[in-house]
């Protein structure tokens, strides 16, 4: 693997701390960053490089955090607040809402922030589980990072801190340790450009996150099956790159939208909703949505792992698509 | 013994405490023992800002400056206010400020009642002392929050009445094209950060300025306004608690008028006061006669000089009264008419300003009328640009929601 | 008119009023209620009835109001948490997602709660116009109630103060003072049972709140040019009623679904989704969504009317669903 | 003139001027004036526990409680404490209980760290004595709400080691089936209202139900325990905001064991302590030391009182001592190991407690090795329970989201 083979987490922090580098805006608010470099490394030795102004220590008072943002960001600064599990923004919801998203468009400003937090299900129970991405990419004003590689997660934070909106940055945590390679200083990600992890001409299954990284291991996997499966990542889902998704599906006539969180009203169900529409002629099945059921995360692996989809369920969807197979209960 | 007549002592345990050195007021042996944590009454003599202090050593709880902070009794005549040792014509500057604010409240506030301005407004008619004593502290690359009630402190910074006036109107002539009315005026050209329409928001951004400020080694403080009602949310004190520990350059200014809509400040205060609150939070806090022009550019000017020479951040309660219902149309069933009658009389800071000035020989017997004559002027222009100034282009409704281009329609 | 006609707010009044004869636990919790009976005179009248301990007002502190709620629930009451303006909630986000939401699921207890926000687009500019129905929608735990009619507002009240699970329950500022006839003691709407408004054979028009009052004007319209619609009340945002959907798209084949919301991430997309599914056999044309933009609520009347969808869109989409007129941008 | 030696008596002001009545403290006309508001020390002889007072009238600040209340120097010997009137044999009980969770953390922690428990754990080792002091002075009926570091909150409050230990494991023996697992620990049957993953959060829960038993009628009350991190977070000021003014019978009980993960408190409170950010707001505040059993019972024991007789709500900050690290894994790079070695040694509750019972001859020498032997049997148990329990059926784990028949796959 080349050298610049590296995790998700130290990815981030490699482009975190070019951008600071070159930036002397750039500064870094959240908790128990300083000494450990955030609880998925995902700062880790920045403390030492550039001290304990830019990488800031905050109490535990998640609206003040993001406030802080904010107003620096109005005040020529380009904050990276992290909050930890992003289930912890619950406590700063106007902040984010009110103030952030909206600012740019009431008062024809800037807002450079980043919101950094670890999102999708693992351990840590129902609170800790929160799957917000598509709020936020409901929510006006606002953009939403969901990276599945280590190269995106560098690229995407590097476009974000040269941007001038504000962007929610959402890690997973089961990817934080991902490795994978890395770019260079230059090699920027852009907001709004999905990715064709692989190409195919069966039927197209459109990830994000995690389930860009369990798409692709489906159609490994399909293809032993005869079934030949075009995968996309949309790496952000907001905006929502469904040019890139038309045209597959205008190829493939067949379609596969897989998201980690509660199918209903998430953002696969969004990418179906514009695809049934943009592609009704094209379109050979009905689009099938991979997602959890409408419950909590339970604490107990036993339980949590049959909420949510994994490879299985977006083969079993694929198939489905290509009416090799009924529907089953998804997840099974 | 445990008796400990020092709060600054107390603060020094516990710094000791949690530094794991030597207790300075560590009790005998032997429980119970019962300590107070206390500070000594200051010498009511000596002047509220003209000694340096550091901040929030815990020595004192907070100081009240002004010659009467209690609220006026029926019989109460007119409060004097005393001008100290400022320029006249300075004050005479801030008697306009105020003037033009209260004439625009009171124009203004028809014209909601007609539908003129959509959505109502809130008028801050009676807090002109607050808004322009605190302003008149600061400079002009200071930074200033606002509030749901936005004019006067929009005006004290310098936002011109006729921009505001369209905005309000929702006309393309606004300050800010129509789109966000009386609740969000902003103009970050002259340090006004943004009028906000969630309680105790503003006070946020200004904590995030203050950040900056500091961040970039700037000579700047920020000043975030709110209400007492505002004293009530969890972000207000999340933002006191930040400033104080970050030492940054914020002076947090509580307009406490007693209500937060029909919400009297005793159903939601238990026993203390909003300024008592702060001190809690460490930082240095100040009771202020907001109806006191004077005595309350005092304590900002103070407040700034503390934060610029590195003393951290202060909590301002200035005490004043809104003339008008919360908003405009407000049925006001909450409260007696003859209480707006005796603020008016006893504490009315137009009149108080002019009355000293008078004394003063810096303004001519009765001149305040003048003064308000001005104003009118000044409104009616206003009033009559907005209501020249055409609407906003419908077609530029969903203009300049993100930086770059984005589909916002969810159709490829 | 009957002699029960009255305002949605009225019914809501009375709704509430009934169920706190009969049922001592509930109460009121929120800001200028016991006075003024709240912004919207939602509770008017009930403070002389009920008295200040239970028509409560509390300091602004929007996350210990819905926390008391919450901890007052699990305690033996039956609290409605008053927010005012829905946009408030953003301040209590973790007491309603993480808390009231869960809490059932993690401790097998109910948790018999109210939530009321007033919502839609109306006067207020940006803050005070935010759209989070398809929010609560995604959040597992919440049922949202999003009522059209004061027959609606008053039985899906009612449904909620004897059900056992947190409700979300969105009155729509333009609606709060729309007339009509309310029930009586006994009339209880059930959740997740849509209302079919006007049965229709060419087009099927899914709408709810302000919108499903937009969408039966848009019906009577289009009856002029020989259109018959069905338009059909949701209701309820979740649980949601896809079956009477589905039932009424085999009959018509053509769908469009409006939503005054932003049309990325909303509930329109998520109907949508679901149906392309259901009836994709039956489908003779695209399902048509309406929405607004994805922006920001400005505060000119001249710019807002601009933004959120009227009659005239869900005509046009109904249009276009029947191939009589091609797509246009909307809202126009 | 304007010094005001008695908190009191700023109050009373602060009532009057709200109230509109004459003013008790009011000023000689004439600026400047200083005021401050203050309140004289206590007798420190008169036991904190004896007196019955009126809560928060702002005539002090707050009380400390304990024999020293200082952080430990690195040379201290085991400080003493008192039993004080109570009965031996209930002490003795107390102490068995501290033991069981002194050992349940310490045979849970390694097994934590060997996955056993998914996701790790916060082990409360060490803070025994404010859990169990605590619910010791509560009736079975009277509510607790715990923490993210939530063992020895319902290990005290009653839940069986076997349950709490099988449903840390994610099994089905658990108390909640393995749903909930550490964070999420609750048993409404006997008054445990949860444990949060949320910071800050429980004490909402116990604030609410306090509005619950107040509204009821009930002789019950709410515990809710935070800790010192949590005093930073809105919602627990609006809470204890919200409990002052309702006069809740609410015990907000702040464990402050001096970091919030890694950061320290004097890195997030300035110059004060949390109890006097509490007192701020008006109701009875009191500082005791975290590690005295008897001393933690005693406060909390007449804070029920207080909220029962009506005199409202009751904060308590404990100064304690966490052992392990924020969670079991957690490498500890923030501190030195022997401040853990001071602790334990001078400061330790069980070891304190039971030299206290073997002075008052009701424990025999050395006899807290059999108590612990005895909570090793018991603990013992709960692993092989844990151990032996089956895992949930996958098929359950969409069960009980709602309380009616929902779909929950967004298909028709
Ligand atoms: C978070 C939030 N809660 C509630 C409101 C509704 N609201 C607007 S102004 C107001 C009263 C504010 O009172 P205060 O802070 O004293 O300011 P004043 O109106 O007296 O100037 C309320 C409750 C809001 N805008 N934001
Ligand atoms: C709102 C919120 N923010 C952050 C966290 C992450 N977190 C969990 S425990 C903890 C530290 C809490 O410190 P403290 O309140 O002192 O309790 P202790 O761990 O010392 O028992 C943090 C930051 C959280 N759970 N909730
Ligand atoms: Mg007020
Ligand atoms: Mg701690």
């Amino acid at each position: 693997m080349s050298s610049r083979t590296m995790t998700l987490s130290q990815a981030f922090a490699e482009g975190v701390a070019e951008e600071m580098e070159r930036d002397p805006a750039v500064f870094v608010v959240g908790t128990d960053l300083f000494i450990r470099g955030g609880h998925w490394a995902q700062v880790k030795g920045l403390g030492e490089k550039f001290g304990r102004e830019r990488i800031r220590d905050a109490p535990i008072s998640e609206a003040a955090m993001v406030s802080a943002g904010v107003g620096a960001a109005l005040n020529g600064m380009r904050p990276i607040v992290d909050l930890n599990f992003v289930d912890f923004v619950f406590g700063a919801m106007d902040e984010v809402v009110n103030q952030a998203a909206k600012i740019r468009y009431m008062w024809d400003v800037p807002v450079p922030l980043v919101i950094r937090g670890t999102a999708g299900v693992a351990f840590g129970a129902a609170q800790h589980n929160n799957q917000v991405e598509a709020w936020f990419a409901h929510m006006p004003g606002l953009f939403v990072a969901t990276p599945s590689t280590p190269w995106d997660a560098k690229g995407l934070i590097k476009s974000a801190l040269r941007g001038s909106d504000p962007v929610v940055f959402l890690m997973h945590k089961m990817q934080t340790g991902l490795r994978g390679e890395a770019g260079g200083p230059d090699d920027l990600v852009p907001y709004g450009r999905a990715a064709i992890r692989r190409s195919g001409a069966d039927v197209t299954i459109v990830g994000y996150s995690i389930m860009a990284s369990k798409a692709l291991e489906a159609a490994r996997r399909l293809e032993a099956e005869g079934i030949d499966a075009e995968v996309i990542d949309l790496r952000t889902v907001f905006p929502l790159d469904l040019e890139t998704v038309v045209a597959s599906v205008r190829k493939t006539g067949r379609l596969v939208v897989a998201g980690e969180s509660t199918r209903i009203g998430g953002i696969a169900s969004e990418v179906a909703a514009a695809i049934q529409e943009a592609c009704f002629d094209d379109l050979d099945a009905p689009i099938e949505r991979v997602g959890a059921l409408h419950a909590p995360i339970p604490h107990s692996p036993a339980l949590f792992k049959a909420l949510i989809p994994d490879v299985a369920d977006v083969e079993r969807a694929a198939r489905t698509a290509l009416y090799r197979e009924q529907p089953t209960e998804v997840p099974a | 013994n445990g008796g400990d007549p020092s709060g600054a002592q107390a603060a020094a345990a516990t710094a000791a405490w949690a530094a794991g050195g030597e207790a300075s007021a560590r009790a005998l042996s032997g429980r119970p023992t019962v300590t107070v944590v206390a500070a000594p009454p200051l010498d009511p003599d000596r002047p509220a800002w003209s000694e340096s202090r550091k901040p929030g050593r815990g020595r004192r709880r907070y100081e009240v400056v002004g010659a009467n902070l209690e609220r006026p009794a029926d019989d109460d005549e007119l409060l004097a206010l005393e001008l100290g040792a400022h320029d006249r014509a300075a004050v005479a500057e801030w008697l306009e400020a105020m003037a033009l604010i209260r004439v625009f409240e009171e124009r203004a506030a028809p014209l909601a009642r007609a539908g003129k301005i959509p959505g109502g407004m809130h008028s801050a008619a009676g807090q002109e002392a607050v808004a322009v004593g605190a302003v008149r502290a600061l400079k002009p690359t200071d930074i200033v929050t606002s509030t749901h009630r936005s004019h006067h402190h929009s005006l004290a910074k310098g936002l011109e009445p006729a921009g505001i006036m369209a905005e309000l109107y929702g006309k393309a002539g606004g300050v800010l094209g129509g789109r966000a009315g009386h609740l969000h005026l902003a103009d970050f050209s002259i340090g006004l950060f943004g009028s906000n329409g969630i309680v105790g928001a503003g006070l946020g951004i200004a904590t995030g300025a203050a950040v900056g400020a500091k961040l970039r080694g700037r000579d700047q403080v920020a000043v975030g306004f709110f209400g007492d009602g505002g004293a009530n949310t969890g972000r207000t004190w999340e933002n006191v608690n930040l400033a104080a520990m970050w030492e940054l350059p914020l002076i947090a200014i509580c307009e406490n008028n007693l209500y937060a809509v029909e919400t009297h400040l005793t159903a939601v205060v238990s026993n203390v006061t909003i300024a008592d609150r702060a001190a809690g939070f460490g930082l240095h806090a100040v009771q202020v006669d907001g109806q006191d022009v004077v005595a309350v550019h005092d304590v900002v000017a103070e407040a700034r000089e503390r934060a610029l020479g590195g003393g951290g951040p202060t909590f301002v309660e200035a005490r004043t009264y809104r003339y008008s219902g919360h908003t405009v149309d407000d049925p006001e069933t909450y409260r007696e008419a003859d209480e707006v009658e005796t603020w008016r009389r006893a504490r009315d800071p137009l009149v108080r300003a002019a009355r000293a000035l008078e004394a003063a020989g810096a303004l001519e017997q009765g001149g305040l009328d003048a003064v308000l004559a001005r104003a009118e002027e000044t409104v009616a222009a206003a009033i009559e640009f907005a209501e020249s100034s055409p609407w906003p282009d419908p077609a530029t409704a969903a203009d300049g929601v993100y930086g770059i281009e984005v589909n916002l329609e969810g159709k490829p």
